[in-house]
Parts: structure tokens; C-alpha cells; sequence
């Protein structure tokens, strides 16, 4: 076995390369702040401009072939870019990337160079609508209706939770495209009864209104009323629905796993354990701190090992079954535990925000401690997670194989 | 054995619900914790016309002379309903120390406006390295004439910027106990507060004492001998928080047993899920058993068992995990909504946070207790 | 509140009299030793004798009415016999004392006389019978039989840890009686198709075997070919059995409570930590392992609170929702969790048994160790108990209240 | 990267499968477990046989110089089929303390007999006092004459009643450090072995050593300078621990998984209830993380990295708490069956809770973590 990263002497050349560009380009001001409530308009806009400058490179998304416009590049390339952006404090990408999967698997020829190619270039932007307000992560109750009118769809419904950038008080043009399914035939049995579409924005019909959160301001509610699309925006059949949907929510689900699993939440406590002190003196040499630290630090990095597995099934289109998920699992959980015993070693410092001049790490702790109350529900919940996770491995009443995507079909 | 509450308990809790769901609906909570300050001096005009403020103050310096139990049942409902006030803080923490340690002209002097809520005292302690040990005391006050000179910052002082005095907490010799408290008026020469920012429940300060030259006479108690006054205040503040966070707890709870029930996914009440039911399980677990801690722990406090502090030490220690559990698991039920700002679980996340560290948390506590004990030397 | 035992003077002295009659009436070697493995059969015949006597001076059921045998007195009476017993290794009872609820609250004046009555003196003893090989506290595929013949029934089935003494290789006669349910009426629908029968013993086609397993060897499996009983020993209507073991079970699912919740394990752990070493030197000095201890302390701290409340709303007859269920839980659960933290704290120690000389507490965490891998499932697993807690707080499917006790009907 | 196994790695794998499925069903290991020595010298035989004996020791020395990372995925495979035999202790402990510290004649004198499985050889390190530190170590060596003269007792010793030669640790200077090692031969005068008695996986003894001459020659490397040997022989011991572990850690999940599908209740597979498939999810977890920690620390150590140590405490640590948890998990989904002794799952069960403490237990190895990570002091 060879758990080691990539860090051959032509990929540390490359290396070199990005974080000479990166240096060069990007000015400190438009760095992602501590807390990204605090993402500026202005920052918004350089980064829109500059991702289609990285995507020239081959760099917003190195992988992917480049006849879509990707970078045609290796893994390893983008395990480098990963870390080397994440160093940076760069930002990479304001389209939600679960779309891709849908789009390599399901999309024809022609809607990949429609809705792809825009995408992967950094022209355009896309956000995922997926939960309503009244139905979960299953589907079961989805209200948000398509309805065939000759060549085109009429939609109605309404989105919660549906996360990205630019917030809508800036008056600069919103994300173009909301992406997810639509019950195109109420009377079909369900997971038979959705359709995939991308919906463009700006629309007559469609609004877009920001969520009040604790853990941020970049999840909107959005609402479409009789907006109008044609035929051509529908991704896979009218009945298919759920199946590209699964595309994407299999790589959200930890199917595609993460070669560079950065936990900088535990790298900042292992730091601040050594240089800070509580009333009994450094908390890196009190007994009990040290236990909780170094299993927050096992817990990161049992999480990390399960991620670089999927992330090399993945990329050498092993057949997947249940590692994405377990991985997934083991996130949710690992993080939730954590955020506890950082509050454990740092004390009522976890809680002071970035405005604080004594806050640790600028306020990261702060951040994390109110993200973690919310994003655990990111992409489904938990419960969810295990439900699909025990299908999986089998001992579901549904059993269950992983969703096609781009690894375990071929497509890209 | 008798578990249940006197008539009289009774009364006073049903008081405090009715009072509470009245003045103090979610939606007032967030405003007020949004606000400025933090704090409403409305609601606690009116509490203090309630004689909460006065509960545990002995009759002959204007307080009513209830006991602990009395009063941790009145909390509970403070914590059930998100309540921020600076009641453990004024009207136990400081009055008690005074009650302690202080002269009877500073008892005659101070506590009955803490009592009537006229004035608001807070206690000054903790320090850039956090704890709530005495070592953790080093703040200088140096003696010059019949003066004393504090110099040094305090930080997460709870209501500072409301307050009118403030007990400071210092350093006085180098013993380990060696520390004294001093009554400092908040407008005193060399005084600065500054509300701390984050994600916090009830409002913290940072306290800066530049040459704070306070008279010896404002000591309360001896210099030097201090601590033992503030462990004994302390042991009173945390039996009655501790039912405060078992409150919250309730709450957090309840928020999400009902909302199982009402929420429907794949056709049915989500609560009929086993995996939504063991989140709630968590939560009610959580909350009975800070909630019976807490009691037990008032029981020994006012019946004068020698194993007092033993049981308030454990109560804290369960209900400083007790409530952020009970919160994490109720967030765990509700998914989004519960993250909404409107919705009011967030109400109760914050405060078990901030009231899991403030006067010690379940590491300290779990210590205390092994000490208290003698499983440790 | 006032969470005080009993310690009056006028109870000191009946504790008094219970601690002198226990010194000088139960010699040494008939106290229970650490591993009831280990208990024998000269002990089993002193204490069927001296259970006897003791139901004739109103202490081996003190709060059942004299009129059935006992003894006629108070909770407060109770506990202190419970933990003066205790404190002797004194054994209480050899009949499972799940089948008094179920005798008060459903049987005939006639069938109290002729089964209670024996039971509650001492002359005779009985286990219960309940889970299948092929079925779970569920009983919903429950296969032991009951045929109606006549006046008689005729039954056939098995069961497995059905827990009680004598073991059959000591020759002696073994339970006088069986209870629990057999299906009566395999049409009838599900919680209405069955009967609850005391099975007497020894019956032609009633066989008992000895179960080989982890926590000891008073389990058992009992094989049921054609044993034929008239139908006086069915209590209750022959389609209420499940009623009628509801009985039983809310008791045995901690819904009496205990008002004396002594926990030796943990008393155990404080007195070790105290007086014993690791290489760091006292374990209670080590500030790791004191916290683990301290934990351990508070979750049983918190299980005999629980249980003592319940405790004194079953005395109170007060309308008892969740609270048993909730102590029940909890107990299972917190029992499970401080099994580890013992291991934590002893180290190997832990594991030494009883033969061992150096074994601590004469080998009685080993015993826990063994037992708690075992006895988590005594009495339905905690899954189950979860499952009924959650019809008791109102969220399951099944809405669901107590059932009948001798406290809330008011019998006994 | 590349997480597979290498061909060779696979090939012994389905080996060690095949030869497991055959000579060590479920009624053999409780036939093994429960006769007197819980030995069986005849798997013992063909398991030198085979070659997995000398696997970790170099060729000049008769093995067969494999990396670590060779032998872990062997001991994986005995992990999953519960087989108790003194090949850590021997083959890889007592062999790599020689190879670190013994002399070359040493080397040559005890090596081959180990590795072809003729020689046992076991360490006997811990104490009353229990504990894996060097300050532990306190049974006295005091020099007479050419000779050393041992007294003491040393517990938990594994399989020293059917060993050779007993690696004794002893105390030879007062510095926290200051540690020999001895060769005593079992048949020695003064030296007793004692089957201690409980529920304990692999066979542990008291040895109690009185008044036992041995000279000065049968040190393993230098007086008071053992130190860093044991504990470099004891971080590729636990290397390979860990891949036991880890594949016990998989059967207990395998089993609960399986039963779980056929199990009925209430008319359905047990499976489909979401509160049993979280138990399978915590046993799977920790079969998971015990694997991956083990292998990845296997990587460090074979390719020579510098935090190798580190990560094989990490390791030791996950499966210190995954492998009992993974047991306890699997309890919980088979119910009564699983306490039935010939089920199977208690002898993972007994295992996972011998070797949480053996070569130290996951807060000894977290604490060391700290140490090697430059967090403490």
C-alpha cells in the first residue's frame, strides 16, 4: 500500500506553478474571509472574473476532458490545486459541483455543450434546488410541479435551503441556472414520477430571497411561479428524474471522495493546544485536554483515511459500493463530535467571533461552531445518510447500488 | 422521600409560566438578544416587582428569604423560556458574596437595591488564561496607602455593560488562595467595559482596570481570605443555574417531540422513525437528568447536608453536557428549520454553549467532585 | 422536595432488627457469592427453607397485604430490608417477581389462593417463560402453542433464558411453576391471540435444560410437548395474555422504580481508585482516569435518581406515563457505558476473576464484564425499551399508556 | 497512492483464509480457549509451517525478511478467525527486542529458533502497578558478582507457561529509563509461571522470579540502555496488533450484519429497523477505522517515515476502543444468541477486550501521540 500524496518532482514543479500564480493574482484582500458571511460583493466579482481565467488554465476543473472545457488533467493535478487554493485562501468554483455528475452521465451532446461547457468554463454559474419546505431529503411529498405545455414545461413550486453566491442585495446578475428535479407526473409510483431540469435565471416567474440562518447567509428560498422552459432543459427522460438526481447526490454523498481531506478546524487546535494556556498552563500539557485533543485529532483522521479511499476507488473507477457513504457518515458524525470537544479545550474562546480581537484564529472557531448547528444538514440529513449507507451494505429492505457517475460510467 | 414541588413552589412556577408567555415570546427573545445591550430593562423592572430578584436575600436586608429550591424553581421556567437576565449574577453570585464575607454596613448598604433589582452587580473573575480555579486569579491589586491599585483585564463578565458595580476578583498575595474582592463602580476612574462579540448567550464583557484605585474598605471580607466566600457563592449560583440549563433542556426537548409529530416524511410523522426517535430519547434523557440532579443538588444545599457542594459540582457537570446535548439532538430532529433565526431552537444552542463553560464546566466540576470525594488527594 | 431514605427512628430500629436477625441467622458460606455462578446447591436449599421463615416474619415481600402472605408493610419498610439484604449478601426471593403484578391485577380470588398465595410464602417458586429461539420480545411470531381440550389446555413449544434456580443437575425439584403467554387462538389478530398460563412442574412432557452461556448458567431452555393443565391456570381471558404479561413487564421494565438504587460496581470503582495504583500512582490522583470515574459516578448517580422517582410515584399510585420506561433505558444504557469505563480504569484488572487471588473486589468486575455482555438483553432488548418509550412520550406510530399494576389499579 | 494489496500480499491473504476456514472453525477456537493451555501446539506447528513465523525476521537469521505491512495482512486474517497463538509476542516482540539490541551471537543463538517456531519466547514487562511506561518497570536486578540476581513479580505475561525463554524487564538503575533486559530460561531455579484466571483472550501468567541468578551475558544489549529497543520492538508488534484487531473488529461486524438479514422480528428482516442498523454502522465504523489506521501506520513504518511511531499509537488508539465497541455493537443486534458460547461472537468479544490493554491502551497512546506530535511537553 502507498497512502503517500502526490509529490513527484514534475508535480512539485507544478506546485511551484500554481502558488506562483496564486501569489501573484490574487490579492490579499480577496481571500475567502474567516467567516463567509463576510464575503464581499466585491470579492463576488473578481472571483467570477477570475475563475474563467483558471478554467482557461485548466485549473476550476482540472479532471475534467477538455473538450468540455476541463483541464484534461490528472488527479494528482487536482489534489495539488486543492491544496495549493486552500492554502491560498482562494475560492474555487461558485457553481455547486454535483451538477456535473448529472450532466456527464445524462445529458446528450447538445445540452453538454448548452449547460456544461458554460458551467466548466466559469461563464456561468449554477446553485442546486433540491428540499421543499415541506418535504425532506425523500422526495416521498415533492410538490414543486412540471407540466408539459407543447414544446415546453410550465413550473411551480418553491426551494429552501438552496445555497450559493451572489446574495440577492447586491443587484449584481444571480446564479444562472437552478438545477434539480420537478414532479413531471403525479400519478407515476415514485423515483418513476420526476424530471431533471436546469432552470435559467433570471425568469419570469422565479424569485429568489435570502434565508435568515445561523450558520450563514448563502442559502435562499426561491419560488417559481408558471415560469416557463423549453424542452431541451430537461436532463434525462421525463420519468428520470430521481435517477440524475441520485448522479449528483452520489458524489455529494462522498462518492467521489477527497484526496487532500484539509481538516484546518483540527490543524488550528493542535496549534493552539501547544501555544495557549488555561489556568493550569499550556492546555497541550494538561492530561484530560490532551485526551480530548488527540481524539478529536484521531476522529479527523480516521475521517481523512476514509476519504482518500473513495477518493482512489473513484478515481480509479473501482466499483464503489458502500465506501462513499460510510465516509459521508463517518463526516457528518466525526464533525459533529468535534465542534463539542473544541468547545471542550478552548473554552468560552470557541465561542468569540471574528469582530473579537481575542478570538482564536481569527474567529474560525466561532464559525465552525455556529456552521456545524446547521450545515449537518447539508445534502440530506444524517438519518438519511444511514438509511442509504445501510442499503449499501445490505441489510435495508431496499437494496441498493451506487448511482451511475462519471467514474462508474466512463463519462469523463 | 417527597419529589414534588410545596404549594407554594407550585404557585410560583405557574406564576413564572404565565408570566413568561406573556411578556417574553420567541420572537421578543430574539429581539432583545439582537439588541444592543442585550437586555431589557422592562422585563426586569418587572421580574424585580415580582420579588424574584430579592428571593434568596434574607428578609432583614430587603429580600423575601426563600430558600434555593424556591428559586431554582422559578429559573427552571427562565431557561424553559430563553430568559436572559442578570439574576444569578446580581442577585445570587454578588449578593452572596457580600452575604458572605461582607461587612454588616455593606450588607445594609448593598443588598437590598440588588434585591428590589435597583441595582445590578456582577462578579469580575475569569482572566485571558481561562479558569475557575483560584490560581486562575492574577489580577494585581496592589496595596498604596489605604488604597488599593487594580491593574489587569477581565473578560466574559456577564452584564458588566448594564451593571452598576462590579466585584472584581484579585490577587492580593501570592498563596494560592490568596485573593480578594473588590466592590468597583462601574463609572470609577480607569473602568472599562466592552461587550465581548460572537456567539454568545447571555451578554460578556471585557473588563480593563487601568490604576483602578478603589478604598481597602470597599474589600469584601478580608484581603486574602476572599476565596472562600466566592466558592460558597458560587456553590449557590450554579444549584439555582443548573435548573436554568435543565429548563432549556425541557425546552430543546419539547421543541423537537413536537415537531416529530408534526413533520411528515415518506408519508408518516417522522417521530415514528427509530433513528428520529433515539435523537429525541437523547434530548429527554439529557433533560431529566439535569433536571433531577439539579433538585437533588437543591435539597442538599437547603438541608444543610455536608455533601452540598458534592451534588451541585455533579448537577453542573451533567447539565453542562446535558444541555448542549439535548440542543445538538433536538437540531438533529429539525434539520433545517431548526438553524432558521425565527424558529427559536437557536434560542436555547447559544445559551448551552455559554453555560456550559460559565462557572466551571463538566471537566472542572468532575474534578471538584473527585476532590470533594477524596478520591483525589 | 425532599430526597431522603427512610431513616426515622422508629425505622432504624426495625433496620436494627433486620441487620441482627441477617448476622445471626445466615451463616457466612450461604451468603451469595461474588459470581453466582458459583452458588450451590447447599445454598439453594438453606434459602428455599429460610425464604420461609422470612415470609412468615413479613420481610421476603414486605409491602404485599397480609392477607395474600405478605407482609403488610411500607415502601420505607422495603427499603430497608432491600438494603440491609443487600449489605448481608442475603439472597431476596427465587421466584421471578414479574408474576405478582400479573396475579394481582388479573387473577381470580380463587387463583390468588392457589398461586399467589404459595409463591408469596415461600412454599413454592416460579420463572418465567417468554422469548422463543425464533422470536423476540416482539411476540409476533410467537409459535408456543395452547389447545383448548375440554377442561384442559394442551401445550406445546420452547423457550430459551428463561433465568432461575435450581440448575437441573442438582437433583432437586426445580421450579413449581411456569409463566407467560402461549398462543391460544392463531387467527385471532395480533396483541388478542394469546393466553397466559402458570404451567405447573414437574408435568409429563415438561422438560428443562441448562443453557451454556456467557453470564453464567441460570438460563435455561424449557421444551413443552402436549403438557396438559386445566384451565384454572389460565389468568385472565384466554385472548388477554398480552395484557396480562404487560403487567409484568411494565414492572419489569422498571416501571416500580427502586428506591434504594445501590450500584456496587460504582462503589466499588470509588474505593479502588482511592486505594490502588497505576504505574502514575493513585489511580484517583491520575486527573484522566478520574474523569473517567467521575462520569461513571454521575451516569449512575443519574440512573438511581430516576429510578428512586419512579420508585416514589409507584408507591404514590400516581399515574406513572414514561418514567419507568425512562429509567429503564437509562439504566441499560448507563450500565453499558460504565462497563467500559471500568475497563478504563482497572485495566486488565478488570478482567481477573474470581479464582484469581489478585483479582479486585474478589473478581466482581469480571462478573459485570461477563454479565454486561450479556444481560443487556435480560428482559427484552434496549432497542425494545426504546420502542415503548417512544409510544409513551407520544411519538411513535403506537400511542400507548401503562398498563395495569398492582399501583395504578389499586390491587395490593 | 495505492491502497491495494500487493499480489504477494493477496496470495497469502486467501492462504491464511483457507487455512483458518479449515483448521480453526468456531468450535475449535472454543475447544482451544477452554483446554487448560488454550494452545494448540499443533496450529502452532503448521502455522511455522507455513512460514509466518519467521515472516518479520531477517533471512541471515532464518526468516524470511517480509515487511511489516506482509505480516499485518496475515494477522488480519487470524484477527478474523479469533486465533490465539504467541506470534507477536515471539516472533515479532521478543525477535525484534534481539535484533535491536542483542549481540550478533545473540542474534545468531536465538533467531532461527524463533523463527521457524521452535523456540518460544514471550516479554514479561508489566507490573502490579500496571502500566507500559519505563517508570513501570520497577522488579529489581542487582548485579552479583558476573551474575544478576532478579526478584519480582510480573503479571499478564502472555503465554509464559508454554514459552522457552522469558524476555524479563528489569529495573537496573534508579533513572526514569534506566532498564535491562534478561534471557531467562523458564526451567530456571527461582522461576515461577501461573496461569491467571478470568475472562481473558490470549493466556496471560503471573511470573514470579525469586532470587534468579542469570549472567550478565544474557542481557539483550547494553545494562540500563534497553529502553529504546522495547519500545521500537513494541511499535512493530503493535503494528501488526492493530491488523488483529482490525480483522476481529470485521467479523464481529460481519456477523451482526449477516444476522441481522436473517433474523425475523415482527415479521421482518431486523435489519430493516433503523436502530438496529445504526449498531451495524458502529460496528462496520470501527472496523473501518481500525483497518485504515492500521494499514496507513503499516505504510509509515515500512517506507521508513519519521512519524511511523505516531501512527502507530493513532492506530493502537482506534482500535483500542473500535475493536471492543465493534464487539459491544454487535451484542446489541444478536441478543440473547450472541452469549451463547458456541455462537462465536463472544470469543471476539473476550479478545477485544484482552488486547485493548495489551502493549498499552488507547488514553497510554493517546497521551503519547501528544508527546510525538510536540502537543505536550
Amino acid at each position: 500500500m502507498d497512502f503517500s500524496l502526490p509529490y513527484t518532482a514534475e508535480q512539485e514543479k507544478f506546485r511551484t506553478e500554481v502558488r506562483e500564480w496564486l501569489e501573484g493574482n490574487i490579492p490579499a484582500e480577496m481571500r475567502n474571509p474567516v467567516d463567509m458571511r463576510d464575503f464581499s460583493k466585491e470579492q463576488y466579482l473578481f472571483w467570477r472574473e477570475k475563475h474563467r481565467e483558471l478554467a482557461q488554465k485548466g485549473w476550476l476543473y482540472p479532471t475534467f476532458p477538455k473538450e468540455y472545457g476541463g483541464g484534461g488533467l490528472t488527479g494528482d493535478h487536482e489534489t495539488i490545486i486543492e491544496e495549493e487554493f486552500h492554502r491560498a485562501g482562494a475560492l474555487r468554483g461558485l457553481t455547486n459541483g454535483v451538477v456535473y455528475p448529472a450532466l456527464f452521465v445524462w445529458a446528450t451532446e447538445e445540452q453538454k455543450q448548452k449547460f456544461l461547457v458554460p458551467l466548466v468554463t466559469g461563464e456561468k454559474i449554477a446553485w442546486q434546488k433540491f428540499t421543499e419546505p415541506h418535504s425532506g431529503a425523500d422526495l416521498a411529498d415533492y410538490q414543486s410541479k412540471a407540466v408539459q405545455d407543447g414544446d415546453d414545461w410550465i413550473l411551480n413550486g418553491s426551494s429552501v435551503y438552496v445555497s450559493g453566491r451572489p446574495r440577492p442585495e447586491w443587484n449584481v446578475p444571480g446564479p444562472d441556472y437552478l438545477f434539480g428535479p420537478m414532479l413531471t407526473d403525479p400519478d407515476a409510483p415514485r423515483h418513476r414520477n420526476l424530471g431533471f431540469f436546469m432552470i435559467p435565471n433570471p425568469t419570469e416567474g422565479l424569485d429568489i430571497q435570502e434565508q435568515e440562518l445561523l450558520n450563514g447567509h448563502d442559502q435562499h428560498a426561491i419560488f417559481l411561479d408558471n415560469v416557463r422552459v423549453s424542452n431541451d432543459h430537461l436532463i434525462g427522460g421525463d420519468h428520470q428524474g430521481w435517477q440524475v438526481a441520485n448522479s449528483s447526490l452520489e458524489v455529494e454523498h462522498g462518492g467521489g471522495g477527497k484526496a487532500f481531506p484539509a481538516d484546518e478546524v483540527i490543524e488550528n487546535l493542535i496549534d493552539y493546544s501547544k501555544e495557549n494556556k488555561n489556568d493550569e498552563g499550556f492546555i497541550g500539557d494538561d492530561p484530560v485536554l490532551q485526551q480530548v485533543a488527540m481524539t478529536a485529532i484521531l476522529d479527523s483522521h480516521v475521517d481523512g483515511l476514509m476519504a482518500r479511499r473513495t477518493y482512489w476507488m473513484y478515481q480509479n473507477k473501482m466499483g464503489i459500493q458502500y465506501e462513499g457513504n460510510m465516509a459521508n457518515v463517518h463526516n457528518r458524525e466525526s464533525q459533529l463530535r468535534n465542534v463539542a470537544r473544541i468547545r471542550d479545550v478552548y473554552g468560552p474562546n470557541s465561542l468569540l467571533g471574528t469582530q473579537e480581537p481575542r478570538a482564536p484564529h481569527g474567529g474560525a472557531q466561532e464559525v465552525e461552531q455556529r456552521e456545524k448547528a446547521g450545515q449537518r444538514h447539508a445534502g440530506g440529513s444524517t438519518n438519511i445518510a444511514k438509511v442509504i449507507l445501510s442499503r449499501r451494505i445490505g441489510i435495508s429492505r431496499t437494496q441498493e447500488r451506487a448511482a451511475p457517475t462519471p467514474s462508474n460510467t466512463g463519462k469523463a | 422521600m417527597d419529589l414534588s414541588f410545596t404549594e407554594t413552589q407550585t404557585m410560583m412556577r405557574d406564576t413564572a409560566t404565565r408570566f413568561f408567555e406573556t411578556e417574553l415570546p420567541k420572537a421578543r427573545v430574539r429581539e432583545i438578544d439582537d439588541s444592543d445591550t442585550g437586555f431589557s430593562s422592562e422585563i426586569w423592572q418587572k421580574i424585580s416587582d415580582l420579588g424574584w430578584t430579592g428571593m434568596v436575600i434574607p428578609e432583614q436586608y430587603g429580600g423575601a428569604g426563600n430558600n434555593f429550591t424556591d428559586l431554582g424553581c422559578v429559573t427552571e421556567i427562565m431557561g424553559y423560556h430563553a430568559c436572559s437576565i442578570p439574576l444569578w449574577d446580581s442577585c445570587v453570585l454578588s449578593a452572596h458574596i457580600i452575604l458572605e464575607g461582607g461587612s454588616e454596613e455593606q450588607k445594609q448598604s448593598y443588598l437590598p437595591g440588588i434585591a428590589r433589582g435597583q441595582q445590578i452587580f456582577t462578579l469580575a473573575f475569569t482572566e485571558p488564561e481561562y479558569g475557575w480555579s483560584a490560581k486562575s486569579v492574577k489580577l494585581e491589586a496592589t496595596k498604596s496607602g489605604d488604597n488599593y491599585v487594580l491593574n489587569g483585564t477581565k473578560l466574559f463578565v456577564p452584564w458588566a455593560h448594564v451593571a452598576d458595580q462590579i466585584l472584581v476578583v484579585a490577587r492580593t498575595s501570592q498563596a494560592e488562595e490568596g485573593i480578594s474582592v473588590f466592590v468597583v463602580d462601574k463609572g470609577a476612574k480607569g473602568v472599562t467595559t466592552r461587550l465581548q462579540s460572537g456567539w454568545l448567550g447571555d451578554k460578556v464583557c471585557e473588563v480593563t482596570l487601568d490604576n483602578v484605585e478603589v478604598p481597602a474598605s470597599s474589600a469584601i471580607g478580608a484581603i486574602d481570605g476572599a476565596w472562600g466566600s466566592i466558592e460558597a457563592a458560587r456553590d449557590k449560583t450554579v444549584s439555582v443555574l443548573n435548573t436554568y440549563m435543565a429548563g432549556g433542556a425541557q425546552k430543546a426537548y419539547e421543541m423537537c417531540r413536537d415537531y416529530s409529530t408534526e413533520r411528515i416524511a415518506f408519508g408518516v410523522p417522522i417521530g415514528t422513525f427509530q433513528r428520529v426517535q433515539d435523537h429525541i430519547i437523547v434530548a429527554l434523557t439529557e433533560a431529566e437528568a439535569s433536571k433531577w440532579t439539579a433538585y437533588e443538588a437543591l435539597w442538599r444545599l437547603d438541608s444543610g447536608r455536608d455533601d452540598a457542594s458534592t451534588g451541585i459540582s455533579m448537577a453542573k457537570a451533567v447539565a453542562s453536557e446535558g444541555f448542549p446535548k439535548a440542543c445538538d439532538a433536538s437540531h438533529n430532529v429539525h434539520a433545517g428549520i431548526g438553524v432558521d433565526l425565527d424558529f427559536g431552537l437557536t434560542h436555547y444552542t447559544v445559551r448551552s454553549r455559554t453555560f456550559q463553560h460559565y462557572l466551571g464546566d463538566a471537566i472542572y466540576h468532575r474534578a471538584r467532585m473527585a476532590k470533594l470525594m477524596s478520591v483525589s488527594n
